[in-house]
């Protein structure tokens, strides 16, 4: 999705804010809107690409002027009514409710109530999954020049727009991912080989921007083309190539 | 700008607040999530994880060449010989070495992604519409934001955390800091200097406004 | 500036809002507005690529969500500060007066008192400047494949992003025109052709885009490079010819 | 969505219609602008330009294929033939012709650069955030969304105006309308049609819809 979310190498966004002793959370809400979504990440409600997805999907004029946390709870609600876990209509009756202080109080007392016991840290999105040994084809070997495709597509993608139809080059092969692309939509898992794509800064931004400067973007195996293949020819050095290397099914598979 | 991160601060009661308590009734209410676990995982990311373990993990790269090499050539099983677990935004972490000819940025254009594990929640500047966006087109005009002004002829490579990958800086070691030991010389690293916005100075800018006071 | 205004290829701004009916203006103050930036134009205050740079200045949470009429009457606080016609306080001094009642109901006076006497339409944008025979370099030619350059500059420019580092044909050498990139910011007055450009809709969007569609977009002889010419080389087909064509000083020149 | 066009209809003293009139007041005690020049403006532009006058434009092409040659040459000439001047935003018109081959759509990405002369000041959809997105990107899709749907085979040639350049789109005439006269042609012709978000309908759906229920 082509969103005010792919924001790199835009201007006008002024001073980088600031702040000397910042604690981690701003108010007591953005402490609870935190762990109520690793809690769901936990229960498996949705994936991680399932929520960016619903982050992106914040209309922009609404993304802009919301904060971090704000982006969290409006993607979070869509996600609950998506996922059938709460309605529109429930989570407006909930808020009446908690707003005549039907609810009030009973936080602060669950919390006064309750210690912590859990000496382990919170793990709610899944741990890693344990490494599988398996066979999967790699297309791209390090030091190879590749062009990062034109995608506009309107679903979850992510490939910023800034690095679109740019030559790079393979610097990592960071072994096997989920891509995000149809799982962002509760689709299939697929998995392939994501790499760092090395960008010279001339490439992003033009031959007038200074040397000396680079991007390394992590990107799936679809995202990208050989630079050296033949427009629409399948290359030599393009060809599928079968790895020994392990399968790192790294990212959070739905159970 | 719009993109502060605390709207509500002091506002205990306002729009989020209510519309957060009201969805975490909701849930508990439903058996989705359970009250005793979102204190668990407030208590872990408020006071357990935090910048302070990745100035450990620093600390002993200085001292400890084998283990700098371990840890950047695989950063989990390295920060694991330190006791560090991994976890959520960090199960793939990759530490990237500042060096006098190559400076390291961390950014997530997309997001916000950040290594949690070892860095905590990032803090508001990192989420900031201005440092997304400018972080990959202008590194060299946002160090100079942070008061870092690098010799043009030291290459800058951004990280932009695209994927499920995670990065920290290893910042380079100031220099004069040969007697210090390694509890010292964590206390000397900062957030921004793991993030690559700040470079490690010694003594600390308070310590030498002391001293020139004196 | 890549801002919030260059809005072409982006996704997420929901189905287009069509009215029946639809009025010229929708509201009273929306009429002075567009009359006060026209007599300003007029006035010579400030020329439209002023104008469109102060437009997209307007920070983007603001930009989308204000009304078209609501960022022209940001950009004219912005251009008459600026051009030390008003300062912030006296914008604000005549605003507390208005609310007061200070001058309310002057402006309704003065419309029943005086009616249009002109017969002919206003042009305050200062009409179309004469024509000068003179000849201008220009460098390419109809049928020619060029690339839009890639820039990204902070400052004003009209380079759509999604066109940047594409591929397209000349179709049109639409004359002589005033650069608007400096003239955006007060500067110079820099004349050079503008060109229709037509870009593939594949080129532009990506391989997987449907076929059948194209965009022609009109950029200026700056944004463009030849696509034939050797990287970094000076091709012979980009050479400059001199052209007897008539300058066309077409764009408002301040006077 | 928030590119709505008119927030403030029927709200006579809003935040705008307050801070205008305040502007107003300031820059007519300046002397920069007169109220009675601001009123002639307002005129011409609600009472005396409007797609009326691109209809006109139109229907000529229609009738007399000379003009018509003379028009997609070279417009500004050939419009003043009919008494139609040139003005703001409308100084450089050209006039793209849709035949069964190809259709054209007029759009500006960057801000919402229209032919005023011709057609008037653009409607609200012209300069919503959702039209200028998705013309340049997903042209079919626009179209599908004003309820024309092309024949596949028809190539589509969308218009960024980006620069001092405006575009006018000449329709094609419908079948049947051989026997109207110059000024029924005329009315014959929408606004939608001549940006080429619409095709020249005979007999207007309107009438057809009459005629349905006779």
């Amino acid at each position: 999705m082509n969103g005010i979310h792919d924001m790199g190498g835009m201007h006008g966004f002024g001073p980088i804010p600031r702040e000397t002793n910042e604690p981690v959370f701003h108010a007591a809400w953005e402490r609870r809107m935190f762990a109520i979504v690793l809690a769901a990440f936990g229960a498996r409600i949705f994936n991680v690409d399932e929520f960016r997805r619903a982050i992106e999907r914040i209309p922009a004029a609404d993304y802009l002027r919301s904060s971090y946390y704000e982006r969290w709870m409006r993607a979070l609600s869509a996600l609950l009514q998506e996922k059938n876990i709460a309605s529109a209509e429930e989570i407006e009756a909930a808020l009446r409710l908690t707003a005549s202080g039907g609810a009030a109080g009973s936080h602060e007392a669950r919390q006064a109530a309750r210690r912590p016991s859990a000496e382990q840290p919170a793990s709610p999105a899944g741990a890693a999954r344990p490494r599988a040994k398996r066979r999967i084809p790699v297309r791209f070997k390090i030091g190879e020049r590749v062009i990062a495709r034109n995608l506009n597509v309107e679903q979850h993608i992510r490939l910023p727009r800034y690095a679109r139809g740019r030559r790079g080059v393979i610097r990592h092969d960071w072994g096997v991912f989920i891509l995000p692309d149809k799982h962002a939509h509760g689709g299939d898992i697929e998995l392939c080989h994501c790499y760092s794509v090395e960008f010279d800064g001339r490439e992003l931004w033009g031959d007038e921007h200074p040397a000396g400067e680079s991007v390394l973007i992590d990107l799936w195996e679809p995202y990208l083309k050989s630079a050296t293949a033949k427009r629409g020819a399948a290359s030599s050095s393009g060809q599928r190539r079968t790895t020994k290397r392990s399968v790192q099914n790294k990212r959070r598979v739905k159970s | 700008m719009s993109d502060h991160g605390h709207r509500d601060h002091n506002e205990p009661e306002s729009g989020p607040a209510l519309r957060v308590k009201a969805i975490e009734s909701l849930l508990v209410e439903k058996g989705v999530v359970d009250a005793a676990a979102l204190d668990a995982i407030v208590d872990h990311y408020e006071n357990k994880v935090g910048p302070r373990i990745g100035a450990r993990v620093v600390a002993r790269a200085w001292v400890d060449p084998k283990f700098r090499r371990r840890l950047l050539k695989n950063a989990i099983p390295a920060i694991a010989e330190l006791g560090i677990p991994s976890g959520p935004e960090g199960e793939y972490l990759t530490v990237v070495e500042n060096t006098p000819e190559v400076h390291n940025l961390i950014v997530c254009t997309l997001c916000s992604c950040y290594p949690w594990p070892v860095l905590g929640l990032p803090p508001v500047w990192y989420k900031s519409f201005a440092y997304r966006s400018r972080a990959v087109s202008d590194p060299r005009g946002v160090l100079r934001e942070f008061g870092v002004e690098l010799d043009p002829r030291v290459e800058i490579r951004v990280w932009d955390s695209s994927a499920e990958l995670r990065y920290m800086a290893l910042p380079m070691r100031p220099a004069g800091t040969e007697k210090l030991s390694e509890d010292e010389l964590a206390a000397l690293v900062t957030r921004d200097a793991m993030i690559g916005t700040a470079v490690v100075k010694y003594p600390p800018a308070a310590v030498a406004r002391a001293h020139a006071q004196d």
